[in-house]
């Protein structure tokens, strides 16, 4: 656009937007790369510091009396340290107190006087001249750089958890309806309230409007009253999809028809005059006309909606219970956490496991976003 | 569903008492559904004692838990759809419920029953009496699982190394404490992060010197306010409480990070090389934040935390927490429920296989899964007094919320005195 | 008779009036052209024959039907919008076969007509696009081929033309002139302010001011006899030059003097009673000559020159205040910005208005 | 399988029911009242009854479902708010009165004025640059779909990754939060965020800013580039750099569009509480009011009442949006 | 001197080339159009010249400094937009103070510039009116203000008056015209697709067309002695008739056979070798008269009639596949369609172009 897109500013733009594009991925980032930790690392050191070879202070329990074997008149425990991985031991020692004293290569005294011996690869050699007693092998302090590992334990910990499939099904069945029935009815509430002429039409916008702040906590009991009361009259249970959708609905409403209706306003008034002429009526001009053109809109929507629905935990709880049949995605995940709510590491896998779908569906309806949709009606 | 150990097989299983349930009670074709705090591991455990009551009743037993349980339990039963039974470990929240009328009195066979039956059985039925709508007093919940507080854990082999000894008085634990700073040590990791519940280890901290430095009855009139929060004697046990969390030397960290570590991290500490720290103060329930593969009684273990020496008359106090079963439907099956709960094999199941105590006289205690357990369950029974966690009996307001909050301040620097007048006002607020 | 018939129109919005009685009578088959400046009323008057607006007070006959409160889509109307109003989002095809849709017309039918009107309009070859994928002039025959389609009594037209280029107004003007033709039974009416399209395309042009009908008449009459000093100086580009006079001779032929201080003596007919009174003098810019010899109407000083190539245009200045005479003189000729120049015009296309505009002649 | 069936159904079921009410609705109106085929009188008379009664149908669904979750609970919040803690008994102002004088609602009206100050603001600001930069940009698309993922992920996974950046090990040790290593790497002492009164606020906010920007920037993206180029160009001519024509040209010219974004954000944070809730639950003087709602309503069993007044409060700060929207539909229906 | 010279300008789009090297040399104080059909390049050159495009070849010098690489604010230049441009939120006197403002001039001067550009406009009392309240001239005026309060050593023009109607068109064409008077040192420049635009503001017209001039000159030369087919056509509306024809006799008389069958001889002198070749031929609408004699050019069938009044446009079909020829005959005819009418034409005013479509004249 501009003839001076060669000048330095072009590169401020760049790098500008690549710091805020890293500021805003990086508490992400963050947890992705936890999520693929193992769960014992995740409280001890920084995300960050698994990206690179890492100097640590780290334990190792030796095995038992039991595996030594005798050679040459000695009663020798070997094996190695980093288990098989890779890594270089830097120091190492046996007590709690001193637990980086020795050099690798060198031979520290034990309290039972065996001998340790740690060499740099982490193969450990205990030696004794009697046999060796107890239960619980020695301890081995020893400070290593080990390389930059992973795992997918923490996935696959939530995948196997006993009916995530079916919660995955039920927060799907919560989630479609109840991004796409508020859609229809936000849609033809918000024509109404943007093309329709009837009396009290701007009170009904303002109250929408206002509608949007009412906090939900505020709503759960009356509604689970009226739910139960409902249920009890018609001899069916109180908490149903049905219910759950219509309360999503609810919810979602006031913030869909303020969304819809600010952009119908804006679309041309004559392609709608100009079916009017072909012979539409107000249901054909909607049904044919304005939500065609309201992809942007709808689609936007449909992602908050859906983002909503989704993610919900609290409106699933009270509406549709916290039994095992009827458990959503979010409450399965957060029930894997435990009483007491230990397990960072099943949070962070979990995080990216409920992410997936979502941006599915962003994906899918980015592509609706796109502007010029009027294009060519007008001028 | 496939019982965890098949009926009559292991002798430690007190099976007579199950067949002899399932001949009383034959419920096919109803339904109970149970609201309980049992999520992650606990859930599937519960669901394995569970399977005993289904197979021996036919019921169709429907166990759900929530994140928020609390408001969950507080919706239902305002709007009308409470589950038939609900297991809370909250005896404020039980309060409340009874008080408004939700909950079905369990009746005087109960009460017998646990008085019989139960190690220091009155205190278990005053913990479980409630005043109900009509304000008459009655049994409402039956305690069921419960957790020793007073625990403090440490890794053997540190102590080993260094050549320190397991403390059998609050003097001798104070001596450690100076000592291990003496050494370069620190000697605790306290962590009083929980995220919006942060500062509740705090209050067992307190409660377990309230118990230690003052009689069980000062401490019984503590928690319902009959002694206003700012007397002598609460600040008194805060004070021993700042003795340990308020010195930089003593804590790992500093006392800076006393708040804003989780709890669930802090117990990481003892095993880090070299260790962050030698002793920490938690319940029982903490090994499961250890790390992995961490056995319990060898690689880490615990001790009661001590009494005064000074003190002899308080005896050995043991503050617990546990949860409680309440009927919130009156049906055949939420009774049958509470009479399971009666049998020594719904506790027996759930004890041989993990963390799970019980003051239930008639259990075998060689059902407990190891060795530590059955300590604690020791500690449990052979405890002079017992007490219930102070801040689950105090009303949500405080015990959830001002007793908290006014932790995290006391450690953040303010004096005991402000904090506990602050709670003492808040609590004057909600009378 | 499918005509048209407005008894005392009226529309205001809320306080405003903007149509203040508007009486008309349209026949089957006539090419009615609306003009006037903007604001005055036009669209309001086409958007109410359409049924988008409603009808403040009188009555409204189409095909001798009463209107007022039939839908648009039952007045058998179609409607070419001024901003094309194309569904964006509808191939073309889609766009004209819409309202047949809506009907529920037979597919084969809807085939039929579209193909049929696509040929008209030169259009085949698009079907398949969407609008945004044509150029001005074809997304406003597809405006038009959506009103074809619907095979309407009575076609109405808002400014169709003034989003186009000067080449395409010109192309797409013939072309619609050619579809009046070959709909001799369909009533056309037709909104712009362009007076070059009016001209070129009504039967009958509607000169609207303010809310009033001004004229009404055949282009030619509008232009050779102009019932009123607006109608003068609407009809006819550049407008006509109007001069403020005097009459100093009323009678069958009337003695006017112009403020440049010359008299006129012109063939038309004053009552009596006017003499002396002011009146508007006014000659059309095409009409006035070079004057060879010393009988010249005015005088004046060229300010501009504007060689168009077949016409000049001559801006003379100093004759009436503020605004220049305009003359239009054909061919190229060598006139320079200051020269003097002496103007007469032909005696019988001089104009006379009384001091209400009105004109003498009608 | 059984379940995925019986899910598929119910969805497709409930969508056509939704369907049907629109359609049907609509049919049974012309069908009742029909104008076409009819003339005269009869037939007008039918167009203004069917012309009246529409809009109420489209309206119907929407208006019904309002009442009942919104309206409704409102009302009913309104009486529980003079009624005690299980609402039952009538207290008159007494809710009121304890409110206004309880300290911890006048520290959450205090930081809820701060993060109504600070998170539209910020939120806004930073959607509207990054909006505005990314449209320059070949891989704009992609920067603006990483800065759109915080809105996807979960409530209790951005609870995480906060907790993870604000976390705080003792001076000395290993920091496992990144903004306290930072804050070691340049050589500062190492802070427990969350926990410094007035300044956690902001830390709080940072993660709600965080979460609304990439909702404020899909929104003013879109109004962005439909400011007409050539009134940028006009300003590039008249000398404006691009900082002049950003701030002179073109956000005067999208001001409608930020004021929706300011509006829903704003309301977005009068609802806030889940954020304080997870980080601090109002602790450390971070108290606001929709947590402090929370906490009263259900909170060992609740206090109905006083929750219920506190919710009104919040409803009660919406009204001046409430009456500025009004008063721009008003505008814009004169051109209707 | 403040001029501008071209040299060599080009510009792609990726791998489309939109201008193909244009070398033009502009005079300090000329004012210059650039005409051509839509996307030949006008605008593209117009914003080269502004600085919005990037120069892609070649040099522009502007009052002799090389300004490839001199943003647009440095190059001296003020720019009228089609779609006017003005910043929605500033009232008229924000809109033309804001480059001074940016310039950081003086609050005294900033409000004598502005006030002195409002009078010259008329729009002083409009001055603090927003856009959106005024009408379409009206807001072309502000922006031509704009320009003129930027005091601009070259003041560019793309397509001003393309979005007003009729008759602002011709009032704001005066002004400029006017503007354009009354600052001799400044350069104009002024893109349009409109001829009578081109014809009546320009000194030079540029005729461009798929990227290249087609020819450069004075409006009448363009008028009377287009270089080629193209701009033949281009210039003179209605365009140019043209029929192939066979040349039957070069020479420095040179005789054309018509399609029609008719022979024409005219003074056109065309190389001998070009005998027997295929050219065009061709006459202005205006050139043509109605032949009263047998002498006549050509006879076909009137298509249609437009009478505009002052002229009358003729229609003829029949003579040229699917294109009508058309004659601009001055008043009111009274012919009918379907008449058959016979033409002549002026002999001096024959054009002759060769096969290729280059004049033979030039
Ligand atoms: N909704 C409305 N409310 C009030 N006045 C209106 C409304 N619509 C139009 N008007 C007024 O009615 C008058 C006539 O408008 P109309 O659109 O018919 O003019 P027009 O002749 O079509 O002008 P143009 O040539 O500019 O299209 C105008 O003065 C206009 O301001
Ligand atoms: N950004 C672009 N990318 C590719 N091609 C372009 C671009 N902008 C313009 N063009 C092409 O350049 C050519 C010249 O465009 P330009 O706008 O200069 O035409 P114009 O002569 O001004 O036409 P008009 O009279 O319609 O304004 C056109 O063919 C157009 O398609
Ligand atoms: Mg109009
Ligand atoms: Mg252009």
């Amino acid at each position: 656009m501009i003839a001076s897109s060669r000048s330095p500013l072009t590169w401020v733009v760049h790098l500008s937007v690549a710091l805020l594009v890293i500021l805003w991925t990086l508490p992400t980032a963050g947890l992705l790369i936890s999520s693929l930790r193992d769960k014992d690392q995740l409280a001890v050191s920084g995300w960050w510091t698994s990206l690179a070879d890492s100097t640590q202070n780290l334990v190792f329990r030796a095995p038992g009396p039991d595996t030594q074997v005798e050679k040459d008149g000695k009663f020798v425990i070997a094996g190695n340290v980093l288990e098989g991985g890779a890594g270089e031991v830097a120091a190492f020692g046996s007590s709690s107190l001193k637990p980086g004293d020795f050099e690798p290569g060198q031979t520290a005294d034990l309290n039972g006087g065996e001998k340790l011996t740690v060499q740099v690869d982490g193969s450990y050699e205990i030696v004794s001249d009697t046999a060796m007693e107890g239960t619980r092998g020695q301890r081995i302090f020893y400070q290593a750089t080990v390389p930059s590992r992973f795992t997918f334990d923490n996935y696959r910990e939530v995948f196997a958890a006993a009916g995530i499939g079916a919660s995955f099904i039920n927060s799907l069945t919560v989630a479609i309806p109840s991004t796409i029935i508020p859609i229809l009815v936000a849609a033809f509430a918000a024509y109404a309230l943007a093309w329709m002429k009837f009396p009290g039409r701007a009170i009904l916008v303002a109250v929408v409007v206002g509608l949007l702040v009412v906090p939900l906590q505020m709503s759960l009991i009356p509604l689970l009253k009226l739910y139960n009361g409902v249920g009890m009259f018609l001899g069916v249970p109180a908490k149903t999809y049905v219910g759950i959708w219509l309360a999503h609905m609810g919810f979602g409403l006031p913030l869909a028809i303020y969304l819809l209706r600010n952009y119908m306003v804006g679309l041309p008034r004559e392609i709608m005059e100009s079916a009017r002429v072909d012979g539409a009526s107000d249901f054909d001009i909607f049904v044919k006309i304005i939500l065609p053109l309201s992809f942007p809109a709808l689609a936007s929507f449909a992602i908050f909606q859906f983002l909503w629905t989704w993610n919900d935990l609290l409106v699933a709880m009270v509406f549709l219970g916290a039994g095992n049949e009827e458990l959503v995605l979010t409450g399965r995940l957060v029930n894997l956490l435990g009483s007491r709510g230990g397990n960072w590491e099943i949070l962070t896998a979990s995080a990216f496991v409920t992410i997936i779908v979502p941006l599915i569906v962003f994906f899918s309806l980015q592509r609706f976003l796109v502007r010029g949709l009027l294009a060519g009606s007008v001028k | 569903a496939e019982l965890k150990f098949k009926p009559g097989e292991d002798a430690k299983f007190n099976w007579a008492s199950y067949e002899e349930f399932k001949k009383g009670h034959d419920l096919k074709g109803q339904t109970l559904t149970i609201f309980g705090p049992w999520r992650g591991e606990d859930q599937t455990l519960v669901e394995s004692v569970l399977d005993y009551f289904r197979d021996a009743t036919g019921v169709d037993v429907k166990y759900s838990s929530s994140e928020n349980y609390e408001q969950q339990i507080v919706i239902d039963t305002q709007a009308g759809s409470p589950p038939d039974v609900a297991v809370l470990p909250q005896p404020g929240l039980i309060a409340d419920l009874a008080s408004k009328g939700y909950l079905v009195p369990l009746g005087d066979e109960t009460q017998k029953w646990l008085l019989e039956n139960y190690a220091a059985g009155q205190s278990w039925v005053d913990l479980s009496t409630y005043k109900g709508k009509d304000g008459t007093a009655a049994l409402y919940a039956f305690p069921y699982k419960i957790d020793v507080k007073s625990l403090v854990w440490y890794v053997p082999e540190n102590f080993e190394d260094a050549g320190y000894e397991v403390p059998k008085t609050m003097e001798d634990l104070k001596a450690l404490t100076e000592k291990i700073v003496a050494d370069g040590g620190t000697p605790w990791c306290i962590g009083l992060g929980s995220g919006g519940a942060t500062g509740w280890p705090a209050t067992d901290w307190v409660e377990d010197m309230m118990l230690r430095t003052q009689p069980a009855d000062t401490y019984d009139k503590w928690v319902t306010n009959a002694i206003p929060f700012s007397d002598a004697a609460v600040t008194g046990a805060i004070d021993e409480f700042g003795w340990f969390a308020k010195n930089d030397k003593f804590v790992a960290g500093g006392a800076a990070a006393v708040s804003s570590s989780d709890f669930r991290d802090s117990p990481k500490g003892l095993f880090s090389s070299p260790p962050k720290c030698y002793l920490h103060h938690q319940a029982s329930f903490v090994p499961s934040f250890f790390p992995e593969g961490t056995v319990v009684g060898e690689d880490a273990d615990f001790f009661y935390m001590p009494p005064y020496a000074s003190k002899p008359d308080l005896g050995n106090p043991v503050l617990g927490a546990g949860t409680l079963a309440m009927i919130t439907k009156d049906t055949p099956a939420s009774r049958a429920f509470i009479a399971f709960l009666q049998t020594p094999i719904a506790h027996e199941v759930w004890m041989a296989q993990s963390s799970f105590l019980t003051p239930l006289k008639t259990v075998n205690q060689d059902a407990y899964a190891n060795g530590p357990m059955k300590k604690q369950g020791e500690i449990l029974l052979n405890a002079t007094t017992f007490r219930f966690d102070g801040s689950d009996l105090m009303p949500g307001k405080i015990g959830a919320g001002a007793f908290w909050t006014g932790m995290i301040d006391y450690v953040g620097g303010k004096s005991s005195e402000d904090v506990a007048g602050g709670i003492q006002k808040a609590w004057d607020a909600i009378k | 008779m499918a005509g048209l018939q407005l008894k005392n129109i009226r529309k205001s919005y809320g306080a405003v009036d903007v149509i203040h009685g508007i009486d008309l009578d349209i026949k089957q088959g006539e090419f009615i052209v609306f003009v006037g400046p903007s604001g005055c009323g036009k669209s309001t008057l086409l958007r109410m024959i359409a049924g988008l607006e409603e009808i403040t007070g009188g009555e409204m006959y189409i095909a001798d039907r009463l209107v007022n409160d039939v839908p648009p889509s039952q007045r058998g109307i179609a409607m070419v919008f001024q901003s094309y109003a194309l569904y964006p989002h509808m191939t073309v095809y889609d766009n004209m076969a819409f309202g047949m849709r809506i009907a529920k017309e037979g597919k084969e039918e809807i085939d039929r007509r579209v193909r049929a009107a696509a040929d008209i309009l030169q259009l085949t070859q698009y079907l398949d696009r969407l609008p945004k994928a044509l150029s001005g002039g074809q997304r406003q025959r597809v405006a038009i081929g959506r009103a074809i389609c619907r095979d309407p009594k009575v076609f109405l037209f808002d400014e169709p033309l003034s989003n186009l280029d000067a080449a395409l107004r010109v192309a797409t003007r013939i072309e619609i002139a050619r579809l009046g033709e070959s709909m001799p039974d369909t009533t056309m009416i037709y909104v712009t302010h362009d007076q070059v399209e009016a001209m070129t395309l009504a039967d009958r042009i509607v000169v609207l001011s303010g809310g009033h009908i001004e004229q009404v008449g055949p282009p030619l009459e509008l232009y050779e006899r102009p019932a009123n000093l607006f109608v003068a100086q609407f009809i006819g580009s550049p407008a006509m030059n109007v001069i403020p006079a005097k009459i100093t001779a009323a009678g069958p032929q009337t003695t006017v003097t112009l403020t440049g201080g010359k008299s006129v003596t012109l063939d038309i007919a004053t009552p009596a009673s006017d003499n002396g009174k002011t009146a508007s003098f006014g000659i059309r810019p095409e009409d006035l000559q070079i004057a060879t010899d010393d009988n010249f109407l005015f005088e004046g000083t060229v300010a501009i020159v504007e060689a168009l190539g077949e016409v000049t245009l001559l801006y003379i200045e100093g004759l009436v205040d503020g605004q220049p005479i305009i003359a239009k003189l054909p061919g190229i000729l060598d006139i320079k910005r200051g020269q003097q120049v002496r103007f007469t015009g032909d005696k019988t296309k001089l104009h006379m208005f009384n001091a209400e505009g009105q004109s003498y002649r009608a | 399988m059984q379940q995925l069936f019986f899910a598929v159904l119910t969805m497709i079921a409930g969508v056509l029911a939704c369907a049907l009410y629109f359609f049907g609705t609509n049919f049974i109106l012309d069908r009742l009242l029909p104008s076409k085929g009819l003339s005269g009188p009869q037939a007008s008379r039918n167009l203004r009854l069917t012309n009246a009664i529409r809009p109420w149908l489209f309206l119907g669904p929407a208006l019904i479902t309002l009442t009942v979750y919104l309206v409704y609970p409102v009302i009913e919040s309104i009486r529980l708010s003079f009624h005690g803690r299980s609402g039952i008994e009538f207290v008159g102002f007494r809710n009121f009165i304890w409110m206004f004088n309880d300290g911890e609602f006048r520290q959450s009206i205090f930081n809820n004025f701060l993060w109504l100050l600070v998170v539209p603001a910020l939120a806004t600001f930073f959607g509207l640059i990054i909006a505005a930069l990314t449209d320059r940009i070949w891989w704009g698309n992609i920067a603006k779909t990483l800065i759109f993922m915080p809105m996807a992920i979960s409530f209790v996974g951005a609870s995480v990754i906060w907790k993870f950046i604000y976390d705080y090990r003792p001076e000395g040790t290993e920091q496992i939060g990144i903004l306290n290593a930072l804050v070691v790497y340049f050589g500062g002492s190492p802070e427990a965020w969350v926990t410094l009164p007035f300044w956690n606020n902001f830390f709080l906010m940072v993660i709600l800013i965080w979460i609304q920007t990439g909702f404020a920037m899909v929104i003013l993206s879109a109004a962005l580039r439909g400011i007409p180029e050539e009134t940028v160009e006009a300003a590039v001519i008249d000398g404006a750099n691009g900082l002049q024509i950003f701030f002179k040209i073109m956000i005067p010219q999208i001001w409608g569009t930020i004021a929706v974004v300011w509006t829903t954000i704003t309301i977005t944070v009068l609802k806030v509480f889940d954020i304080v809730l997870a980080m601090t639950n109002g602790q450390w003087q971070s108290q606001v009011l929709a947590n402090l709602m929370f906490d009263w309503m259900f909170r060992g069993g609740g206090d109905f009442g006083r929750g219920a007044a506190i919710a009104l409060v919040i409803m009660v700060l919406v009204v001046p949006i409430m009456v500025w929207n009004i008063r721009n539909a008003n505008k814009e229906m004169e051109g209707h």
